[in-house]
């Protein structure tokens, strides 16, 4: 992942090597600190299952996180992603549990569309309302974090949604607990969006202008980019990604709730800013990012496989290593 | 004589609020207990803030190796699959508390319930028995299933009666969002006899609005959970607090004891226990007062 | 009339009795303005009188309050955000546009990318950004970031950027203000190619050598009214500042005034080093103007940065009347009476969305109440000083500093500077952008200055300037003083010749 | 308030008379359409009973998001505000519990005075993490979150710290529920703080220079400005902000516990932006934050005294409202 991020990154931003290399690779390098850390808490923690089952349950942040690079990149903000979980999941449980369609691959298949097209929709919704609507996005998509969670609450009528027909559980349980080549599904989904991800943003012109946009908006719309579509699409970028991570946290745990979700947007966005991206917009890290998803479901890892840390204090320590892991990075990066 | 080694995974909600703290405090009390007696026993104990990291703890601790996992899941639901995995690999689950939707064999060995249905339905039935024609306000908790369940009960309890539910709103469990909605309360009725708020933590808040506004009309306040601060006002004899619905966070202890005696005793435990939602009273409260609980 | 090439060409745009009002105000009344086919047309004006907005409405960046456009004959109404590129109008502004995150390449095709099966053909865009640069002269990596370009290199990849476009006109707003004099003739080369494809230019400067060098007519504009267009070979330098003057302009220099010999030193450097700055030691005397020259990318604004405590230094003292100031800390440097003015007006002079009084007091708030308390009309009495002293004309007082025009976003640059009355004041490209009245007006600001015992560095790329004002001139180059000329010496040629390194001599 | 916001804001700012007039007016202006709504709504909402229990409860928002508006203005952001009243407070109580003072007022007095140490000690540390250990201030006060919620978790033992003294807390309790002149002692805190936040913020010389870190940190260096001081300044006076919200907290409910304040810097940073400051720095406007706060607790009274609304939805049209607010400020603005 390091070599290809380089890479990426070089040749799309070029800047000089030493510059680049260490920006590059600082969130590699809290990354691997916080392995030998975790090695030194318990030797079960470097085994392959043990990280195996880090990098899968990161999948969600992940992905999510993928998203909002596009968003942070674009200069925007979006703080509905955790909501939205909570939202599309319950309406793709909802229709499964419908019985809408008898054969269960065809129903699912069916579902994951519409799960596609919700979450699209909710992006779409958060980007007019920034866009058009010219509200900050902060704002704006807290306002629509209450909505998706009130509209989730009321679906659920305050209780949980649960996938019913034991058919199609079994059908779609492989989607998370199985895997491809022996690496288990999620892993294969965070790379496939990720190479997608970091394909779109440094090798298509859709790219260039978000990185444009977010940058400076005023110099985007004077080379006639149209900065509103722009930062749209970025929203429903966003969306997709959401129910792309739905599509995998609903066979993981079959049901959701109103408390779906909660705070993963700020887990997201810290996922992004470890990863490396400036949340002022005009550069984004995709593999940082994923780097940056990863070292936070490490961080809990770690508290709970250690054995002498006050389960009180396990918020405490884990923001004081978020600060570290910060302060690592930007050590490394200024000493070039 | 050496004892077989035998390891414990508890797996808690992160202490939230007042009830899941108590649960915390027995949990490690109990634990400390058990490990004494026990020299080959381990008790592992954590904690997490919602079922997604607490499906992330259960997968931790199996990762480390466990024979038995004691599990009061955040929401049960979204936790089944969580603890399949494990009790597939043949470790014994105890589930407390909080049940899902399918709660048999195939997900759990031993189930301690705690039975928040009762406890809604206790509060109903003491508040119809009281003052048959009372108007209440219900302060709810956070919309999860457990709430609907002490809803559902509430209103069987109150079936029949002329007790009437004026309004219901979610007060989170948590004092200041409960202090907030009573005083609303109080702005739109301008008559409200009793106040239904089934936890401790919100009563708090829901007394500290009765008394600012000066409000007489209010006869009593029913809240649950039996945190020491409300029992040693029911033992006190305080009006507005005269009884208190007893859902005891020690009961992730009495689970925990059942698992171990699983192992080191002779019978085998299984099966279903409920723990009933007992009404503390002024003639009863003082075997429920532990004044060193943080709860 | 006079046979210029593009005489009796036909006239490819023009505007007809525009005029133009912000909020109510007032800035253009009722302009002619015609730019015929294969022309360089020089707009000419002081500051303030309107010639951007001209331009910025001529190329559909605003919209005319009342009057109407004509291209190619025919009443247009020209789109706004630059797609009036589509009509092949292209404007260099005044104020660069570009993105500080993206590379040089990155910037010049923004907007237009060039892609192959839907992916953005790198290879081919590089390659096309370093032609357009040779073609310029510049040395400018294309992959380097524009945040990372000096400012003169941001103007060179606006200009790359303008002329790469199929533009069948082009707009420069002062796009000479930042470049050397060498930068300047490949720009001049471009055009004049470009013009013979029969490209028309509208060309806004305040170098009247220039307009007399590269332009086939010139039009006037005073306090934004339309004045006088005439062929640029019937007029001269005189006449041109006199139009836009309104009145005769006696010499641009005040005299020298050489102090005495034996005069304190105030600011003393002696082996000062940075990253790029090596064993630089001058002095400065009380009354003493001294001038730095020297190539673009010498040093001389490191150097000075370093001096005033912007910068981290490697090695060195500085000391003002003797006492030590200390390393990078401009609060300390300040204090002891050292003052800079940046040249980067835009991203490090001026808060771009505060008005006038808020930048002007910025660096003296101290002097507007005590204990921390700002009195308002101490604040207004300074900010009315300041306008009469530096001749600052804004037609709405309530402006941000981002709507005033360039020239007068100098003055206010400079007005602040002054406000904090130091000894020591050195000035970065100080006349950058303005108009020739008040060049003079600022040549004799600074000269009394040191009449009045303050000690004067000016740093300037423009040769006639550093000569005109300077009693000794220090010339670096490639990161050291290699000479400091004084009296008779200080000539274009002998400058020329230790910035080009065909002489050296060791600090006097 | 408007005049004086006007008066301040025009000549710290000096933009056109009629632009600065909507904009400064936008958020009172969305105020004065909620209550209508609500008098619509609920005959109960528009007495003076309901709108200062509304007043009074939005103090603790209130007085935390003027500290908020310093912050932003100079271009930072803190989330660590909720979690820190949760720890302020716990230590503010255990101070009083120790019984390390006999005499009560002496006590409360000593109690006082080392909550606004403690709180200015916190918001030290948040400065000093984000402008020494230059980390990004969206993740350096998302570690500070953590460390102050375990910190206080830890205190508590995962439950409630409550004020045992009850001739303490018999002197105390006036605080909240008192009154002077009439009327409420919150909501003369609130008055007293703005005003001297509008003060130092307009017409002093620290005030100033916060605008100008937050407008461009660059010119700010240029002119002599201490930037790094002036940001971590910028903090500390958030964390006196939240010391003083502590104060008024403690004496209303008597305790506190882990979950005190949690997601309280959401509501405050909403608190700022509705009131018209935008997130990405170089402006204030007190009196405009002081409105959204107000705003804010309105729209969940109206919600609560209306009888239409199932409880369930009550959170999406809380966030419809926050956007019809915002757009409502907006197309005032634009209107100009
Ligand atoms: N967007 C704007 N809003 C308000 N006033 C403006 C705006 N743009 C320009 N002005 C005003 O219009 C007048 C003319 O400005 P303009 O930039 O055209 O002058 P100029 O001739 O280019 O001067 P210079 O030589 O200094 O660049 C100035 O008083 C300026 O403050
Ligand atoms: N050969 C070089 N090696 C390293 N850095 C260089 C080199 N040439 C130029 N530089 C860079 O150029 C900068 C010097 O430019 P500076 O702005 O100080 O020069 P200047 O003489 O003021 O030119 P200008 O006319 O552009 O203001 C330094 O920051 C330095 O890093
Ligand atoms: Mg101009
Ligand atoms: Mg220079």
């Amino acid at each position: 992942m390091t070599a290809s991020e380089d890479a990426a990154e070089t040749s799309a931003r070029g800047r000089t090597w030493r510059d680049i290399d260490l920006r590059a690779v600082a969130p590699f390098a809290a990354l691997a600190l916080l392995l030998i850390v975790g090695a030194l808490v318990n030797p079960n923690f470097i085994g392959l299952n043990n990280l195996a089952n880090v990098a899968t349950r990161s999948a969600f942040i992940a992905i999510i996180a993928v998203g909002a690079t596009f968003v942070i990149s674009s200069g925007d903000l979006d703080l509905s992603v955790g909501s939205m979980v909570a939202f599309v999941a319950s309406i793709m449980i909802l229709f499964m549990n419908s019985g809408a369609i008898a054969d269960p691959s065809l129903m699912l298949a069916a579902a994951v569309a519409l799960t596609i097209i919700i979450g699209a929709g909710c992006g779409l919704a958060n980007g007019l309302i920034t866009t058009v609507g010219k509200i900050e996005p902060f704002i704006a998509t807290l306002g629509t974090m209450g909505i998706y969670r009130g509209l989730t609450t009321w679906l659920s009528q305050g209780g949980a949604i649960t996938l019913r027909e034991p058919e199609l559980q079994a059908l779609y349980r492989p989607a998370y607990f199985g895997s491809i080549l022996g690496v288990p599904v999620p892993i294969v989904v965070i790379l496939a969006v990720t190479i997608v991800a970091a394909f779109v943003l440094y090798r298509t012109r859709y790219g260039r202008h978000v990185v444009a946009v977010g940058s400076n908006s005023d110099v985007a719309r004077y080379s006639g980019i149209p900065v509103n579509r722009v930062r749209t699409i970025a929203f429903v970028i966003q969306g997709v990604c959401v129910a792309i991570a739905v599509l995998l946290y609903v066979p993981r745990l079959g049901s959701t709730s109103a408390t779906t979700g909660i705070l993963w947007e700020l887990q997201a966005i810290t996922a992004v800013v470890v990863g490396g991206t400036a949340l002022k917009g005009g550069a984004g890290r995709v593999w940082g990012t994923i780097c940056g998803a990863f070292i936070l479901e490490l961080v809990g890892n770690i508290m709970l496989l250690s054995n002498f840390i006050s389960e009180y204090l396990i918020g405490a320590i884990q923001g004081a290593i978020i600060i570290i892991a910060m302060l690592v990075q930007r050590s490394l990066v200024r000493k070039s | 004589q050496e004892e077989k080694k035998v390891t414990i995974g508890v797996s808690i909600p992160a202490a939230s609020h007042g009830w899941t703290a108590g649960v915390i405090y027995h949990a490690e009390r109990v634990a400390k207990q058990l490990m004494e007696s026990h020299p080959g026993l381990n008790v592992v104990v954590k904690t997490s803030p919602d079922p997604a990291s607490q499906a992330n703890a259960v997968q931790d601790l199996a990762t480390q190796g466990i024979d038995a996992l004691v599990i009061l899941p955040t929401d049960p639901d979204p936790l089944v699959n969580a603890i399949k995995e494990i009790k597939g690999n043949g470790t014994f689950v105890a589930l407390v508390d909080r049940a899902p939707s399918v709660n048999d064999g195939t997900v759990r060995d031993l189930y301690v319930a705690g039975n928040n249905f009762a406890l809604g339905e206790v509060a109903g039935q003491y508040i119809k028995e009281t003052t048959p024609e009372a108007e209440v306000v219900v302060i709810r908790g956070m919309p999860i299933p457990i709430d609907q369940e002490r809803q559902n009960g509430f209103d069987k309890g109150i079936e029949g009666s002329g007790v009437k539910v004026l309004d219901r709103q979610y007060g989170n469990w948590n004092r200041d969002d409960a202090f907030k909605v009573m005083q609303d309360y109080l702005t739109k009725y301008q008559k409200i006899d009793v106040v239904w708020c089934q936890d401790d933590d919100m009563a708090v808040g829901v007394l500290q609005a009765i008394e600012q506004a000066g409000r007489t009309d209010i006869q009593y306040v029913v809240a649950g959970a039996g945190s020491k601060d409300m029992i040693k006002k029911v033992m006190d004899g305080d009006k507005m607090i005269p009884v208190d619905v007893l859902y005891p966070p020690a009961m992730v202890g009495t689970a925990l004891e059942m698992a171990a005696a699983h192992f080191y005793g002779q019978v085998p435990v299984r099966g279903v226990y409920t723990i009933d939602a007992t009404l503390v009273t002024k003639d009863n409260a003082k075997d429920f007062y532990f004044p060193d609980s943080p709860f | 009339m006079n046979p210029d090439v593009a005489d009796g060409a036909p006239v490819v745009l023009a505007a007809r009795r525009v005029s133009k009002s912000f909020n109510g105000v007032q800035v253009l009344f009722s302009v002619n303005f015609e730019l015929r086919a294969g022309e360089i047309h020089a707009l000419m004006g002081e500051n303030g009188a309107g010639k951007s907005t001209l331009v910025k409405i001529l190329s559909g960046f605003e919209q005319p309050t009342s009057g109407e456009i004509l291209l190619d004959g025919q009443p247009i109404k020209l789109p706004p955000n630059g797609q009036a590129e589509a009509l092949g109008i292209v404007i260099i502004h005044q104020e660069f546009n570009l993105a500080e995150h993206l590379t040089v390449s990155e910037s010049l095709f923004l907007g237009r990318e060039v892609t192959r099966f839907g992916v953005l053909d790198r290879k081919f865009m590089r390659a096309e950004t370093r032609r357009v640069l040779d073609q310029l002269g510049s040395h400018v990596d294309e992959n380097a970031l524009i945040s990372s370009l000096s400012i003169a290199d941001k103007q060179m990849v606006e200009i790359a950027k303008a002329i790469s476009r199929d533009a069948r006109i082009i707009f420069m707003d002062e796009p000479t203000a930042v470049l050397s004099r060498e930068e300047t003739n490949y720009l001049f080369r471009q055009v004049r190619k470009l013009r013979e494809r029969g490209t028309s230019f509208v060309f806004v400067s305040h170098k009247l050598d220039e307009v007399m060098e590269l332009t086939d007519r010139v039009t006037v504009l005073r306090d934004g009214q339309w004045v006088k267009t005439a062929p640029t070979s019937i007029l001269d330098g005189e006449s041109i500042a006199q139009l836009m003057v309104g009145r005769e302009l006696s010499s641009l220099y005040p005299a020298k005034q050489e102090p005495s010999v034996d005069e304190d030193v105030m600011l003393s450097v002696t082996g000062l080093s940075t990253h790029y700055v090596q064993d630089a030691s001058f002095d400065v005397r009380k009354g003493e103007i001294l001038g730095f020259s020297g190539l673009i990318g010498s040093g001389r604004t490191e150097l000075m940065e370093a001096v005033a405590g912007l910068r981290s230094r490697t090695a060195g003292e500085v000391s003002v009347r003797g006492t030590p100031v200390p390393a990078g800390d401009v609060h300390a440097a300040n204090r002891v009476g050292i003052a800079y003015m940046t040249k980067d007006r835009k991203h490090k002079g001026l808060l771009l969305n505060s008005g006038m009084t808020a930048n002007l007091t910025l660096q003296s708030l101290d002097r507007h109440g005590d204990h921390g308390y700002l009195s308002p009309k101490s604040e207004a009495a300074a900010l009315e000083r300041a306008r009469r002293r530096f001749d600052i004309r804004v037609r709405d007082g309530r402006v941000v500093a981002g709507r005033m025009s360039g020239g007068n976003q100098q003055k206010l640059l400079l007005a602040k500077v002054m406000e904090t009355e130091p000894d020591v004041i050195i000035i970065d490209e100080p006349t950058r952008g303005i108009d020739v009245g008040t060049k003079q007006q600022i040549y004799h600001f600074i000269s009394a200055l040191a009449r009045d015992g303050k000690s004067i560095i000016v740093v300037s790329s423009e040769m006639p300037e550093i000569i005109g004002l300077c009693t000794r001139v220090a010339v670096m180059r490639e990161g050291r003083i290699v000479g400091i000329l004084e009296g008779e010496e200080i000539s274009e040629q002998e400058i020329m010749r230790y910035s080009a390194g065909l002489k050296k001599k060791t600090a006097a």
